[in-house]
Parts: C-alpha cells; structure tokens; sequence
C-alpha cells in the first residue's frame, strides 16, 4: 500500500496569510499598518512571517490607534500606496469610524473622482466563539449605510483569499470580514491556488447548495448554519438552495433573484443585530424586486436585537442556531 | 539611655536601599504586614486561576498580573472607600481588593467580594454582571467601579464624568483610571485628560508600563521614555513610581490622590513594571520568542513580593526569618504550592473559587433581557 | 375691528429650547454638554440662555471632543445624573461613535440592569439645506443597528417638544435627530404645551393623514414631502395614508400593520442611504409581517446610496422628492 | 568710506521693534514686498467674497481669515513646491497661496489657480472637487493639498500617511497641517501626531490660536495658555510664533520644517492670533456679544498688513510714503475699497471671481456618480 499523499488543503488562515503575502510580492506599492502585525505577527498570525519578509517599513506595527491606522492608510493610499489596515478585532473599528465613513470612503465621491483609495481593512469577526460583546461584532451594517465602501464576507479558504486578493487590487476601500471560528476549521480545508489564479472577484455571489423549496441567502459563519438546516429540510421533503453572498456590497442581486424566481421562498440568515441589518436589506430588496415571486413571506433569522453576550447558552440564544433556521425554513416551506 | 553611634556602627548598618517618602513613611508596621499580605492574594488569584484553568475548570483567557501586583495594592491602599476605581485586563484583583481596609470579610466593604469576582471568571449568574460580558469587564455601581468595556482607555472620559457628578453633589471622591502604557495612544486617552484638566477634575490615570501592549514595546507606542511625560501636554503632573515596589506605588499615588481631593485636578502615574509572561495565557508561548530572554529576566528580576520582604526586613516591620516564609516570589504557577502563601490568603480565595464553582450559570433566555430598562 | 390676537404658535427650535429649559427646571439633576452651547448658546440657538439659567456647571462648554463629551455624560449618567449631549450637527456623532455604541448603549445590557443611563444625545439632522458632505447627514441607521439606544425624529413642534421632554425623562439612551430645515420653518408653527401636558410618549407612530390607498411611512422633514405628494395623488384619485413615524426604536410596528392592513399598498420614505436604512427596515418588517395584505410590491424612496453632495441640482438629484414620492406612489397604488 | 557712530547717532536710531531670526534675516528686499503683496492679496480674498456675498452673487458661510493671513503667508512662504498642506476652514486663501513664489500665474505651480478656488466658493463645475462638498473642503492629489473633510483635526493622519509614503518613495517632502486651537482637543489630534513622533514623520502642526472656537473661549478648550504646549506630551518641539508679523511666522515654520526635512520628526508651531469677526459671517452679531469690546479690540490692535510695514519701514524695505499707499489695514469689508489694494492683488483675484461667476453649476446627474471607482 502506498502511503497516503501528504494533503495540500490549506485552511482559511493560511488562505488570507497566503493572500496578503502573494498581494505583497507583487505589488512594491503595498503597506500593511495594524496593531501586533509585525513583530507578533497578528493576534492570530494572519500577518505570520510578513515583517520578517517584507520589513518594518512596509509592515507597520502601530500605536493602539486605530483612528490613526485608518487616516494615516488613507494618506498613504492618497499618496499612491495601497494599504491592507487590520483591526485586532473588528470589534474596535468603532474607535476609528470617522476616520472610515467620513475620511476614507468619500474620497473618490467628494474629488469627483481625482483620488481613489485602495485600502482593506480586515479583521477577525462574528460570535459563537464565546468573545462577549466586544470580541464577537458583525457591524456590516454601519458602512453598508455608509457610501463608499466595499463590504466582504467570505466563507471558504478558496474565497477568503480570492477575494481578499481582489479586495487588495480593488481602487475602493473595502472592509473585508473574516470569520475568526473558521480561521483554524478543519472541516473546511481545501485545496488553494497560488497566484493570479486564485482570484476571486468582488460582486459575485455563490450558489453553495442547489435546491427547489426554497432559497436562503446568507454568508461568513452562518453559511455552514444553513447547509446543515438544508439537510434537516431534506428530511422533511424539502429541497433548500443557499446562496452565499460573499460580497455583500456591491450586492449581487442577480443570483438572488433568479434563486428566488425558481424557489419562491426566501429566508435570509446573517448573525448581526436585526434592525437595520444587512438581512433586512436582502429581504427589502427581494421584497421589492420580486413581489410576484413570492409564495411566502420572506423571512430572515438573525441575531437578536441584543448585544452578543459572553457565556454559551446566552449567546446561543441570540444567535441563529441550525435550529432556529431549520424551524424557519420549515415555517417559510410550508407557508 | 541614649548611645552616640560611632563610625563602625555606621559601616555595619546597611545603607537603606530604599527611603520611605511622605506617604510610606507614616505606614504602621501593621500597614505594612497587610501590604504583604495584600500582595500574597493578588498572586495567589492569579496563580490559582492559572491552575484552575491547567485543571480543566475554568475556560477563556487569563490576562496575568504577576509581577504588577504592586501597582494594585499601592494604588488601592490609600484610597477612601467612597473613591471610585476603573480596572482594566491586567487588573482582575483590583475589584476585589479594592477598599480591603475595611475588613476582607466586612458585608459593607466598597469592593467586591472574591466570591462576586470568582463568579465571573467561571461565568456564573452569581457575577455581578450575570456572566454577560467577559474578563474583567464588570463592575458596580453601589461599589463606586467603573465597568469597562474593552476598547482600551474608553472609561477615562465615564471617570471624568462620575466625578463631576460627585462634585456637583459636594463629595470628594478621587477615581483611579488602570491602564496599560500602549492604551495611552488611544484618541479618547487625549479627550478625557484633556477635559480633566479644563475641569481640574480629581483623576488619577494609572499608567503601567510593563514595556509591552501585547506584541509591541513600547518604543512603537511613544516616542518617549516615560510614560508620565504626556502629563506636560495637558499641565498636569506627571509622576514616576518604581512600579515593584508597593511603598513607592503607594506614595506616588497619594500625592496624586491627595492634590486630586485638594481641587488641584487630574494627574498621571506611571509605575514601571514588566509583564511576567505572554499578554495573555494563550499567548505565553509567543512571548518566549518575541520578548529577548534577557529583557524578560530583567524585568522580572524585581518580584513586587521580595522587594516588599527585604524592604521590610530593613525597615524591621519583619524578621529576617519571618521573610523566609510563604516563598510565592519568584516563581510560576507551575511552582508554587499553597503552601508558599499565608494561609489566610489561600482559605479567602479559595472561598470565592468554591462560590464559583457551585454557582449555576445564567439562564440561556437572560440573553434577551436588559436591552433597555422598562417601566419608568 | 379688533386688534389680531398675538399669535402664540412657536416654531420647532423655541419648541425643543423650552423641552431643555423645563426638564433643567424640574430635574435638580440634569445637566447639558456640548460645544457652544453655553456662552453662545448653540450654534443654532437651541440652548440659548441656558446657561445664564442653570450656571456653568449645569450647562457645560466642552472642548471639541465628541468621544469625551458622550463618554463623559456616560460617567454622569452612571452617577446618577441625567445629561443632554449635543453633537454640534449630528454629522459630528461619528467622532464620538464608540462611545455611543459601545460604552454607552450597552451599559444596561452588560449590568444586567444595574446601571441606567438616561442620555440623550441630540443635535441638528438632516439634508435638504445646503449643507453637504458633512451638514446633512442623517445617521440613524448605525444606532437601529447597535443595540440598546432608542431613535427619535419629530417633524412637528408638539414632538420636538414632547418626545424631547419624554426622552429626557426615559432611562435609556436616547439619538435625538433634529430637523434643522425644520427650527425656523413658519408654516409648521404650532401652539405648543407647557409642562407635563406637553409630554409625547416615545414609541407611538401618528398617522398625519388619513386615506384608503396606499400607507406612506415616513419621519422628519420628508413628513411634509409626503404629504404634499398625497395632495397630488389626491388629484389623480388615490387617498394616501401618512405615518409619521416620530420614534424609530422602539418602532409603533401596529400602527403600520393596521394602516396596511386597511391600504394594502406600502410606501417608505426617507432621506438617509438606501443600503441598510432604516427605510428598509420598515418596509422588511411588513413585508414579513403583512405580506398577505400587500397588493402591490411595498417601495422605498429614501436618498441613492450616496454622500449628500453640496450645491442644489446635485443635492436634488440623490435625495428624496415630492416629485420622486408622487412618482413612486402612483406606482404603488396603479400596480 | 566707514564712519562710526557717535553716541548722538545712536540715539537718534529708534530701537528694532522687531530682531529678524535667522530665516527670515536672509530674505531679500524683494522677498519683502512679495509677502506684503501676499498679504493683501489673502485678505483681498476675504473682503472681496464678503462683498460678493453682500451683492448676493455668492451664498453659503465665509469663514474670515481676516487678521490671521500672517500665518498663512508666513507659512507657506518657505516650503518647496512638492511640500503637501492641509488647510481647513479659516484658510481659504492657502489653497491658492500655495507654492506662489513660482509665479502666480505659472500654470506648473503646485498650487490652485485663485480661478479654482472661486470656483468652489460659488459652488462651481470648474471647483477641483466639481462643487461636491462646500467651503475649504477641497484638495488635489496633483497639486499636494489634502482634501479635508469638516471633522476638525481629521487630516493629520492622513498628512502622516502622505509623508511617510513619499519617505518611502525617496522623497524628502513636509506637510504642514493647519488646525485652529479648539481642534486641538480631538482624540485623532492625538493619535496622529503620536504616531507621528514614534516614526519621526516630516509633519509640522500649525496651530491657528484665535483664542476662540466658535463661542468657546480658549481656556474652556485647554488647561495652559499655550497651545504649543501639546508638543512636550510627545517629546516634540512646540515653537510659538507672533501670528501677527509675516517675518515671525516665517522664521518659527521654517525652524519646524528644517528639522522635519533634517529626518528629526514632526513639531507643532502655535501662532497667537485673534480672529476678526464672528466664526463665521452668521456669527458676526452673536460675536460682537460673547467676545468683550475691548478683547476684540486689543485683539484686533495689530492688524498683520500693518505690523509687516512697519517693519519694512524699519528694515528700509519700504519707503516711508510708499507704506501710505493702499491702506486695507485694519478696516472692514465694508470700509475698504479696491483703491486700498495693489492693483495687481485687485486684477489677480477679479480673474478668479469672473471666472467662477461665468463658470456652469455641475450636472444634477453627477450627484450620483463617483461613489466607487469603476473599471479596473
Ligand atoms: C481600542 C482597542 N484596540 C485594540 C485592543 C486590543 N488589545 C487588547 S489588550 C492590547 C494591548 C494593551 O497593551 P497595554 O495598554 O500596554 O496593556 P497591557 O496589556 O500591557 O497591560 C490590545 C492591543 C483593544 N482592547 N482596544
Ligand atoms: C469634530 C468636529 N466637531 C465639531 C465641529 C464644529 N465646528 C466647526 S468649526 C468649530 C470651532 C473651531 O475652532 P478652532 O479649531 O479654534 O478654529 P477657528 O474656527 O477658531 O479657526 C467647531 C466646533 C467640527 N467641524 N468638527
Ligand atoms: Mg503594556
Ligand atoms: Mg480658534
């Protein structure tokens, strides 16, 4: 018997560390500012080796500023540099918010175009981790109401480093969301390609599971969520589509709709607070775009109107569990 | 009968390594036992946890204050017990140890109890935040501490605000602000000092420098030496303490603390430190590599608990022997055995560990509640 | 003939000065802080003479700190203070945003009820006036997103009065957006109450117009762009509905149940971003909720997802109109 | 042939009001008359756009810099043309004063054309920003002027960003960011100059002190009278400058720039100055009531074109009848006329009115276009 071939499935970490570092080699013009990026090599070695390889001057470990990280990026950026910004955790992208929604992602619109500003900013994400309320944010909400900025969400290690090597090359700003439980996830492991190949392009959403019943958009975490409740649903006869959104803004409506077209039933699932999260907008949207469509309410499952709070069955019950989806799906189903 | 000292006996005598200043001076031998004592339990919190967690316990990440436990019991000890505090990560001994002058034990103390902070390390419905947020974010109200959040720096400006508050009410009450020396750069650092001093507000910001914000020295937080220098920007005073030494903790912050209630405003106190191991445990392995074994054992060179033995030693407050006793100093958790602590410091936290442990934890619907207070 | 009776109709801005100056009057308490508000009194007025009332101490002038200024009425409120914020124009509010969401929103949540903080933070809101980028902003939908702060929007003096008065008496931290196209505006003048009668309770809709048409949902300013788009569907045979939505959070949902349950045609209007507004919100909540009763897609007019640019045409251009509204709900009601 | 003063001569001399320092001893004759003809042309500017506004040709708030234009002249004088600024609501004219000793009409200037920034004034297609956001909100990346937005010290993290990518590139540019002294009080004020020191960045902070924000005296803003202050916080130097005379201005800039260009780091330069009118044209009454008479009128009691010719007097710079000509300073808008400017200030800046006058408002369709860059 041969011995088993030494697997090259690539984790979603090293997926975004393999990003940043290619986006690095190939563009002299690239800088990387954050808090314990360099020396430490980030609170979880997203930034591993990137020092090291790159020097201090382009891999800035910063002050813990992150007002400052955002503004000085913008004017590196202004200043012809494109700039991947980490915040330890997203969670602290508050302490930097004007520096993002009124500096940063107005530029182009208030030049009328002269300046453009490649910036990502990136940073571990979501709950179910048990981080509490200030370790476990998903605030997509407040820049998708902000003008100006690009918004990504990956799911696979496939998509965590196409699209955070198309978000490096984009001229906007983006904030790129990684999904911190899945950094390390086993489960997910796949093969990784190096190089241009690998690229992921911003705007496109993904059909992850095909199904006739009924269609549920979502994206990051809770994607694994809704393929799990798909497989309750099959046993209840019921076939689900999941669509991952992997670019939440620009929104690819397209694939919604024509998802939504075929199902006529549609539930949204994301983990951040309900109102005026970006669940409600996809259901606005389809709401809007495909009324006729409709056999059913659309419904969405998202996190409660609370902040995520620290131990175990608290926070589950403000998140959506397989549970809660599979319970609302079946409720949209069999509407 | 009064003896002239001659010059032998002069050369015989040791030079004091260290002389009391204004504060210290005035400290009764009792004071001085009860430091000690003091400094035991924040170890020996830290150490226990530690090991909880090595037992399969007690789950999450322990931000140690090993070595900077000084900086702890020096800041509380002279604080009334009306004062407020605001602790941050490194400073999980602080809500319980804070107004233990008032009797470990006293129902009425201005401090938690061990049981209350146990309680929320193990994440029990017991904590005084209901296990609703993590580490050392809790706090109380009656207990005059500010709950943090953990965006670091952020209760500067609530400190300037309770206060005021108190003023406004005729109190004199001084808060104590915890940071680490990295959190200084954040933009509401500036904000809230700045408002102190217009306001000659009586903030005390404690700065600890252990020379490191997680996996950045100092050097790339500030482009100064001390700390305390960002004082000057605002007027204000800016004042250095040997962050090992419990004596000189307690008499910078005294002076602080007394120009604060005098009216005179905000002030800062750097103690000089050094973290003993990684930021926090899950990063302990990390740290061996990025922190030059040499810097590390310098830093640690000056244990809080021997400085403070031999100091007393030479004070006389304690017998040569006597300080041979209870050798906590010096060594991990992996180490140390209860034995190397007085046996008061381990009953009393072992009380809170077992409260903790049989506590139930909070009901999964309590996640829902308290978005807003109601019927008003 | 008799000399006419002096009028005692007091505009928007007279309306919220005199909410301030009767809570000051009756809370022992209660304190103010903002920039300007003392010595000048407000770069808009609002708080003119406070300061000559109450003292310095009561009425503070603060450094152009926004993160203080919210932080610091935290620590206030948390001592048993009640404390009005000013943001100098909302626009502001971003500088002090990790304050607000962070610190302040959540303290009740994380004390499990110990601490209450009856905050409002209050300042001038809203487009339409010229004033761009930085002027006009109306922000809303970052605080529906981050749990534990209420919204409020008057459109009318008896609001701006009332709802003032109620959220500084409410035990929660309240985002106060005032109409500032509104303060002076003569035509909306109205006899206004003193005291306790003035009060207006938060969380309750007012349906500003009757009709069996179509429900318009709506708040601020664009309350009155709706109801003049309602004059003109009246001319074309269609009976407009407008809710006046006047608290955000909590949201009066029955109110806009029963009106479409009555209309079954839905119309949401308002001047914020489209991604992720609050407009959206609403109009996802009936979607999900009244979707049976809906006979026609329900609609948004809310501005394009865009900064508010500066000079007339092109702020025309991205914000809501009467022509747009009029527009869009006679495509609602001829669906 | 040498003559020596007698003790009679010297007392006939009158005293220096004013000792040149070491940069500005070397400008020449012609350097002299060039800044007093900028002078006049900053605070043309300002009454120009005032009356404008009384014709009602022009809608929207004037932020007067008029009393302040030293500290724009004086500091723009010396920078190379490749230096960036940031300028902000009180400094209109930097926009187009920028770079102007490379001729004022030298379409290579790395400067706006006084054409542009009329443009944005009367909210004009031809504005750099095409009459998107308003006031001194506009830039260009060509020209090396950061765009601000209205959030006060906003844009001294990006002018971090601009130079510490242009140190990278090899290039040896400062930028000066302008900042009234209210605006000092912002957190990112601070985390951007920190950030600054720690990596030595070539960014000077020119601090406007008009004593005034808005309606908020300076001693509500901060604890010490000197705004320059904020610098010992960072181990940088903070150098005060008279905000009244051009050549002090000068002298104290050129100080901060040379050690920033030396690779020696950022530094903040406070100009004591007084700001004329209300905060803005709509504060002009309110002002006259919150600011005491004689304040304002002390304030106001060294008028900059003023002060600069009578030390060209002194120097021997300008005749003494020549400094009768044009005689703008200390009068209002509505005092002076254009015969009290140099004809080449008056035909300069008419261009500029003209063309913005003659210019189209943008396209209403263009409100909605350039949110994201597309196709790359
Ligand atoms: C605003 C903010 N940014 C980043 C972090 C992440 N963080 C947590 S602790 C830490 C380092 C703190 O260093 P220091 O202030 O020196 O305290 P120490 O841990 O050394 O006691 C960082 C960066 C945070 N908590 N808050
Ligand atoms: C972050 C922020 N808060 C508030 C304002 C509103 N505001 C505009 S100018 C001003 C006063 C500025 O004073 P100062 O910095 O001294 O400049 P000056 O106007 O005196 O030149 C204020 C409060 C603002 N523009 N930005
Ligand atoms: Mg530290
Ligand atoms: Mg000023």
């Amino acid at each position: 018997m041969a011995a088993p071939a030494v697997s090259t499935k690539k984790n979603y970490l090293t997926a975004l560390k393999e990003a940043i570092s290619e986006e690095m080699g190939s563009n002299p013009d690239m800088l990387c500012i954050g808090e314990d990026i360099g020396i430490l090599g980030g609170a979880f070695g997203v930034t591993d080796g990137l020092q090291a390889k790159f020097g201090a001057e382009r891999v800035i470990d910063a002050p813990i500023s992150e007002a400052a990280i955002v503004g000085v990026a913008c004017g590196m950026c202004l200043n012809g540099k494109t700039v991947m910004a980490e915040m330890q955790f997203i969670d602290f992208i508050s302490c930097g918010f004007d520096q993002i929604v009124n500096m940063t992602a107005t530029y182009h619109y208030r030049t009328a175009g002269e300046v453009a500003i490649p910036m990502v900013i990136r940073g571990p994400a979501g709950g179910y981790g048990g981080g509490a309320l200030y370790h476990s944010q998903m605030n997509e909400a407040w820049f998708a109401n902000s003008p100006g900025l690009k918004i990504v969400c990956p799911s696979t290690p496939k998509d965590a480093k196409g699209l955070l090597k198309a978000s490096l090359r984009d001229p906007n700003p983006v904030i790129f969301y990684e999904m911190k439980e899945l950094y390390r996830q086993r489960a997910i492991e796949e093969d990784v390609a190096d190089g241009d190949e690998a690229l992921v392009p911003l705007g496109q959403a993904q059909v992850r599971r095909k199904g006739e019943s009924l269609t549920i958009v979502t994206y990051g975490n809770n994607v694994y969520h809704c393929l799990q409740a798909a497989e309750n649903l099959d046993k209840e006869g019921f076939s689900a589509e999941v669509v991952d959104l992997r670019t939440l803004v620009p929104l690819d409506q397209n694939t919604i709709l024509e998802s939504v077209k075929k199902t006529n039933r549609l539930l949204v699932v994301n983990e951040a607070p309900r109102t005026c999260g970006f669940a409600g907008e996809v259901l606005a949207r389809i709401a809007e775009e495909a009324f006729e469509h409709l056999d059913a309410p659309p419904s969405r499952i998202t996190r409660l109107d609370t902040p995520v709070p620290w131990v175990k069955p608290l926070e589950s019950f403000v998140l959506p569990s397989v549970e809660k989806i599979t319970e609302a799906a079946l409720r949209v189903c069999r509407y | 009968m009064a003896s002239t000292a001659t010059e032998s006996d002069q050369k015989k005598k040791p030079r004091p390594t260290y002389t009391p200043g204004p504060y210290s001076a005035k400290l009764t031998p009792e004071d001085h036992r009860e430091l000690l004592l003091q400094l035991y339990l924040a170890r020996y919190f830290d150490v226990r946890l530690i090991k909880e967690k090595k037992r399969g316990r007690l789950r999450g990440t322990l931000y140690s204050s090993h070595n900077q436990e000084a900086i702890i019991v020096g800041s509380l000890f002279g604080l009334k017990p009306e004062d407020w505090i605001s602790p941050i990560h490194r400073d999980m001994p602080a809500f319980f140890m804070k107004d233990l002058r008032s009797g470990w034990r006293n129902p009425d103390r201005m401090g938690m109890t061990v049981q209350e902070v146990c309680a929320q390390v193990w994440g029990r419905a017991t904590s005084p935040g209901r296990a609703r947020d993590n580490w050392s974010h809790i706090g109380s109200k009656a207990k005059h501490i500010i709950h943090s959040t953990s965006m670091l720096a952020g209760t500067i400006p609530a400190a300037c605000g309770v206060v005021y508050a108190d003023r406004m009410n005729g109190g004199d009450a001084v808060c104590l602000t915890f940071n680490g020396e990295g959190s200084t750069a954040q933009g509401v650092f500036h904000e809230a000092i700045n408002f102190a001093a217009v306001h000659k507000l009586p903030v005390v910001t404690v700065i600890e420098n252990n020379q490191w914000a997680y996996g950045t020295p100092a050097e790339l937080e500030y482009s100064l030496e001390d700390f305390a220098r960002r004082a000057d920007g605002y007027g204000i005073p800016g004042l250095i303490a040997d962050g090992q030494n419990v004596f000189d903790v307690y008499d910078k912050i005294s002076e602080a603390v007394e120009w604060a209630r005098a009216g005179k405003g905000p002030s800062i106190v750097e103690c000089k430190t050094f973290r003993a191991y990684g930021h926090g445990d899950h990063d302990d392995d990390r740290a061996a590599k990025y922190r030059p074994a040499d810097e590390v054992e310098e830093g640690r060179s000056r244990d809080p608990i021997a400085v403070m033995k031999k100091l007393m030693v030479e004070f006389g407050t304690l017998k040569p022997d006597e300080a041979k006793e209870f050798m906590a100093e010096g060594k991990g958790a992996s180490e140390v055995t209860n034995d190397d602590f007085p046996p008061q410091v381990v009953d009393y936290l072992s009380e809170g560990v077992e409260f903790a442990v049989n506590s139930p934890e909070p009901a999964a619907e309590e996640g829902g509640m308290w978005v807003f207070k109601e019927g008003h």
